[in-house]
């Protein structure tokens, strides 16, 4: 009775437990996993030993007619106790071992390799990536094979650069920079989360890792982004979306956490203070660069400032003026 | 801390005779911690650097131990209320020395940052 | 411990002592209880300003330059002062539980009397260090703004140094340690006149004096945390 | 929490402590343990059922993974107050101040513990910290996470509602370290004549440990409770970068408190699984000692440990390393107590009533709970797993799974002593079944959302995770289910129960010698201690009378 209980549970376990790990993209993945993997089959030898035994003293030793005082058995046993606090001992140490190795090639850059260095700025809610060569973007954009290091800030509160695909995660704090070390293995899109809670859209504070499959793949990426060979509108339209506005402003008139962009230009706006304004190139400014300055009524002043280049401004207004006049 | 719910009068419950702490012994720890805030003051003029604070803490801590044993009786009392008493000091030592420990060791990145905000500024 | 059992047997015989509370057999076990409860309070007393110890640490071991520059701001005679008045404070403490144990009266409501009136010396100091201060604008953390006329009290030496940032971190961590420590004068000075009162009204002897000693710990341990702010904060 | 009259049939008993004074007064003014661990027992009841109430609306919006039934900010506050309404009101205090405050006093055949007015001041602290909730609840929430990390929670966009919180952490604190220094002091001073420290029955064990973790631990909670308030406040830059202070310094002090926490929930849980397991088999407990100092080593060990929470938080590499390896140690007292409990078990003649039903669901998810912290303490797999459904999952086993399974077990254990009411065993047996089945099917899915990548704290989530989601919402009904079963079989006993007998499980330790209830002075006589865990000479006369010490043998 107690294999037919056990064997369908065992066999959910290893289907769903390593079986769930996603790909391994980075080069760090596969000992993580391997880390992973040892820690799965200990314990679950010992969960299904402890489940074992207590459904084997539950079935043989229940009380019951003719059965209703226990055999002699002895109160303690030292030497016996002593095996079964070694015995777990010994394995957490080995246990420590080997995720400490394993760990030790996370955190340290493969020394001698020219590596990709990237910026990595976490704000409320987006992520902001410069790259070199001064390439900004909401995605993160990686050639595979080539060592890459992130260096990460925030700008406001703690967010935690999440990559479940490389097996790779760390905090970025505001006032300090954190550092990470890895090179991608595998050409693809890999998603971004943030994991450490920072607020209304913590959940939507999203990107991605596009990894290149070679360098000239990414070389090429790098020049179609360069801000000079957009026109202006197209500059504009690429800024708005990369850096986050649309996170929190729609294109479609819903109101999200910050009021839509769609019929924004040339609106009279109510103000928090009581007082309002025409919508034109100057509050559009002030508004970007120190968003606290004139707050919508109905709306929370949680907005980061965005410093644009000059040209990346005028073509977000220009951007801006193609989405309708208010009516 | 104590219960005075029992509702029968009576005089202070004889036949326990405390164990009063000799006059000398108060008055010689006294003694000593005058004498040793005058020493505190006194290294802390001597330029030592780093070791100005390692004198300041050696001497506080004697000072902290005469009180301990003397004024608090912790020399006469049972042998638990000292484990007490050492067991939250060995705690926040924990605390303290791990923390200070951890937060010096990212400094750099604190610095470093702080600089390139002030560059930008 | 030794507890009498059958304590029942004893109610007719001979009157229960009128501080001994319905759930101990003795006062002896009472005496014996009261005294652990207040150890181990301290202990976790220990560990609550070990906290701020901690910030203590974390802001000096990172920003020295700071912790040497803002001392200049405290006085450290006044510091001094307020450490012998403590330090008698605690004699004087020590003293009343010694009195109560032999069951000098007089003594004992003098020791009271002295140890309030001592932590009402360091009160005083205090107040004038905090309003001296505050005046000049020399508050916590973002609150910090120095006027004119203290830095130009500063030592000769010192005003050329450049001021280094964040100030108000140090008075922070300054406030809140001698801050969170005055609270416990406070405190302290209540528990005294409380003794004080029923030392009058006569319930304290040889028999009973768990309360004495109970608060005289409680200051002590007051006493010993300024041992270690004093050359912290004013000195090194 | 009135009983109907329960005079006991045996003898002209003293009157129950129930009914010795009427009135609202008498028990809200009362220095009774016993009182104080019922009216903790129903605050602690209400805040469970606050704190699930938040749950199921988090679960039922879970079900759509672009959310749909409330606001992602409205979710944020749910998360944020379910997590502190159970940590702090239900969790930690659950089995010590309710069971352990009934309890340690019998056990040790005492009057009270060693300062009741002092456990009354806990209680009321308690209290006025759990209405300080509510008013954070009624200005509006608090959306910061019950771990309430600055930068983001000290922001100055935040109200009312963070200083409330924080308030009302310094005071739920100062009623945890009240009531740990109490226990403490009772055990030591007032152990009755022939009970020496090792014949303690192993639950007062657990609550020492627990008493040294409470005192020594949450100071450090209110001062950062104090800390955060003042920074919020007054800008002292403290934790807060924009003023010169350091967030990661906020994540030490919390864990160094937050951690040990954890002990305080699940060592009076483990001390209650020692004595439910023992009573069921009818067999001593194996290994006394072992388990007794595997009660302290874990609350040492315990304090050394909270740096693995910070693993990818920006902490240095060298304290990793070490948190890492001290964090493994743990493990090994856990494993000690697990193997000596199924060695109690061994040769036993083992009673599957609702207590001991209870305590094997608590194998299984202490089991489960215990071996996924393997993961979280080893650095390699930690740093993908951190913050994400694996912890979540993980840490429910551990501290709601294990210590709500063990709570149950000793309230149904106890419930006899407490009320002297028996509890109908069908009801009882059913709603232990339905708890083990919804926990895991609440929490097994989320396991594997976390290993394939799903962070914590999402209001919305990727399509992918939908289904392991809807699991999770469906098991979380049945959970509801089983405790909602549990709490009316006990009330339902209260009308309608039988009277319950002194000793109606055949228990050796102290309390089960008081009536049930216990009299206001628990015993009419000091009883003299003996083996708690010798049930040789106990025989059962009747299921009215329970059992009795044969004749003869001296107890």
């Amino acid at each position: 009775m107690t294999s037919r209980l056990l064997e369908p549970l065992a066999a959910a376990l290893l289907a769903a437990g390593p079986g769930y790990l996603p790909e391994r993209a980075s080069s760090v993945a596969e000992s993580v996993d391997r880390v992973f993997g040892f820690i799965f089959w200990l314990s679950l030898f010992f969960l299904a030993l402890i489940l074992a035994l207590t459904a084997l003293f539950v079935v043989r030793y229940r009380a019951r007619p003719g059965r209703t005082e226990p055999e002699p058995s002895p109160s303690h046993h030292s030497r016996l106790e002593l095996l079964w606090s070694g015995i777990p001992l010994a394995l957490v140490m080995v246990v420590f071992a080997v995720s400490t190795v394993a760990w030790l090639g996370m955190i340290e850059p493969e020394a001698g390799k020219d590596p990709l260095r990237v910026q990595v700025t976490g704000r409320k809610w987006s992520w902001w990536f410069d790259h070199p060569g001064g390439q900004g973007a909401a995605e993160l954009h990686l050639v595979a094979g080539r060592p890459t290091e992130l260096v990460l800030a925030s700008t406001d509160v703690i967010h935690s650069l999440y990559l479940p695909d490389f097996r790779l995660k760390q905090d970025a704090v505001p006032g300090r920079f954190t550092r990470m070390a890895f090179t991608p293995i595998l050409a693809g899109t890999f998603p971004i989360y943030c994991a450490e809670y920072c607020g209304t859209d913590h959940s939507r504070m999203t990107a991605s890792a596009v990894v290149h499959p070679d360098q000239a793949s990414y070389d090429a990426w790098a020049r179609q982004g360069a801000a000079e060979a957009l026109s202006l509108l197209d500059l504009g339209r690429k800024v708005a979306a990369a850096k986050g506005c649309l996170a929190c402003h729609s294109l479609d008139g819903a109101p999200r956490v910050g009021p839509s962009f769609k019929g924004l230009w040339g609106r009279e706006e109510k103000l928090a203070d009581g007082t309002s304004v025409r919508v034109d190139e100057n509050y559009l400014r002030e508004s970007v660069l120190k968003p606290g300055a004139k707050v919508v009524a109905g709306f929370a002043n949680v907005m980061p400032p965005v410093p644009l280049e000059e040209r990346e401004m005028q073509g977000f207004i220009a951007f801006l003026q193609t989405l309708g006049n208010a009516p | 801390m104590t219960d005075r719910t029992a509702p029968t009068a009576g005089p202070p419950g004889a036949g326990h005779r405390p164990h009063a702490l000799p006059a000398r012994v108060l008055l010689g720890t006294a003694a000593a911690l005058f004498v040793l805030t005058a020493a505190t003051v006194a290294t802390s003029r001597v330029e030592m650097g780093a070791f100005n604070v390692v004198a300041a803490l050696s001497i506080a801590g004697l000072k902290a131990s005469l009180v301990a044993l003397f004024f608090m009786h912790l020399r006469y009392q049972g042998r638990f209320k000292a484990v007490v008493f050492a067991t939250s000091v060995f705690f926040a030592v924990l605390l303290v020395g791990f923390v200070v420990f951890d937060t010096t060791q990212y400094q750099p990145d604190i610095r470093a940052q702080a600089a390139r905000t002030r560059a930008k500024r | 411990m030794s507890t009498p059992s059958g304590g029942e047997a004893a109610r007719g015989v001979a009157p229960r002592p009128r501080f001994l509370a319905e759930h101990f057999e003795s006062m002896g076990a009472q005496l014996d209880t009261s005294t652990m409860g207040i150890w181990l309070f301290l202990a976790s007393e220990v560990l609550f300003f070990g906290g701020l110890f901690t910030a203590y640490g974390v802001y000096r071991a990172n920003h020295p330059e700071l912790f040497r520059y803002a001392q200049y701001f405290l006085d450290w005679r006044l510091g001094a002062l307020n450490t012998l008045a403590l330090i008698a404070s605690s004699l004087s403490a020590a003293w009343s539980v010694r009195c109560a144990q032999l069951g000098q009266r007089k003594g004992l409501l003098a020791a009271l009397a002295v140890t309030f009136a001592l932590a009402g010396v360091f009160m005083g100091v205090k107040y004038l260090e905090y309003s001296h201060k505050l005046h000049h604008g020399v508050a916590w953390g973002a609150s910090y703004r120095a006027s004119e006329e203290i830095l130009r009290s500063l030592p000769e030496a010192v005003r050329g140094l450049p001021v280094p940032d964040h100030m108000g971190t140090f008075f922070s961590v300054y406030y809140l340690m001698t801050g969170l420590h005055g609270i416990h004068v406070l405190v302290g000075m209540g528990l005294y006149l409380w003794l004080i009162r029923r030392a009058r009204l006569g319930h304290f002897g040889p028999g009973y004096y768990g309360p004495v000693d109970a608060v005289a710990l409680y200051w002590h341990l007051v006493d010993m945390i300024w041992i270690f702010l004093f050359p912290l904060f004013y000195l090194v | 929490m009135t009983t109907a009259a329960a005079g006991t049939a045996q003898g002209p008993a003293a009157e129950s402590y129930l009914h010795h004074g009427r009135g609202l007064r008498s028990w809200l003014f009362t220095v009774d343990h016993k009182r104080i661990g019922i009216m903790y027992l129903a605050l602690i009841a209400a805040a469970l059922f606050l704190g699930g109430v938040f749950a199921m609306v988090l679960r039922m919006n879970l079900w759509w993974h672009g959310g749909g039934l409330v606001s992602n900010d409205a979710y944020n506050k749910l998360f944020t107050l379910h997590g502190a309404v159970m940590v702090f009101l239900f969790v930690i205090p659950g089995i010590p101040a309710a069971l352990g405050n009934f309890v340690l006093p019998l056990q040790l055949g005492a009057k009270d513990v060693a300062f009741p007015r002092v456990n009354l001041l806990s209680f009321w602290l308690y209290s006025l910290g759990s209405a300080l909730f509510v008013a954070v609840l009624v200005v509006g929430g608090v959306d910061t996470g019950w771990t309430l990390y600055p930068p983001y929670s000290l922001e100055g966009a935040r109200g009312l509602g963070i200083l409330l919180a924080l308030a009302a952490l310094f005071v739920v604190g100062f009623s945890s370290i009240l009531t740990g220094l109490n226990f403490i002091a009772t055990i030591h001073t007032m152990r009755p004549p022939g009970m020496g420290w090792f014949g303690l029955p192993l639950f007062l064990w657990a609550l020492y440990a627990t008493g040294i973790i409470q005192i020594v631990a949450t100071p450090v909670l209110g001062i950062t409770a104090a800390m955060g308030f003042l920074e919020r406040l007054f800008h002292l830059g403290l934790f807060m970068p924009e003023y010169g202070g350091d967030p990661v310094l906020f994540q030490h002090f919390f864990w160094f408190y937050s951690h040990p926490a954890v002990y305080i929930m699940i060592l009076p849980a483990m001390g209650i699984v020692s004595e439910v397991v023992s009573v069921f088999s009818r067999k001593p407990i194996f290994g006394y000692r072992f388990i007794a100092m595997s009660s302290i080593a874990i609350a040492v060990i315990g304090f050394f440990v909270w740096g693995h929470h910070m693993f990818v938080s920006g902490q240095s590499k060298w304290a990793s390393l070490v948190f890492s390896f001290l964090t493994m140690l743990v493990a090994v007292p856990s494993a000690i107590k697990t193997f000596n409990w199924l060695a109690t078990m061994y040769k036993g003649a083992i009673v599957l009533k609702t207590p001991m039903i209870y305590v094997l669901s608590f194998f299984a998810i202490f089991g489960i709970g215990g071996l996924t912290g393997l993961f979280l303490g080893s650095l390699a797999t930690d740093i993908p797993l951190h913050d994400t459904y694996f912890v979540v999952a993980h840490f429910h086993f551990v501290m709601v799974g294990s210590v709500l399974t063990a709570f149950l077990a000793g309230l149904h254990y106890w419930w006899p002593k407490m009320t002297g009411r028996m509890y109908g065993e069908t009801t009882g047996r059913l709603s232990a079944l339905l708890v083990l089945v919804g926990f895991n099917v609440t929490f097994i899915p989320q396991f594997f959302a976390g290993v394939a990548g799903m962070p914590r704290r999402y209001a919305t989530y990727a399509a992918v995770f939908q289904t392991n989601n809807r699991v999770s919402t469906v098991g979380s009904f049945i959970l509801a289910a089983g405790l909602c079963l549990a709490v009316g079989g006990l009330l339902a006993s209260l009308a309608r129960g039988r009277r319950a007998p002194a000793n109606p499980w055949g228990a050796a330790s102290l309390e089960w010698s008081a009536a049930s209830p216990p009299s206001h002075h628990n015993f009419d006589r000091t009883p003299t201690a003996g083996d708690p865990y010798d049930f040789s000479g106990l025989r059962l006369v009747s299921e009215e009378a329970g059992y009795v010490r044969a004749a003869g043998e001296a107890p």
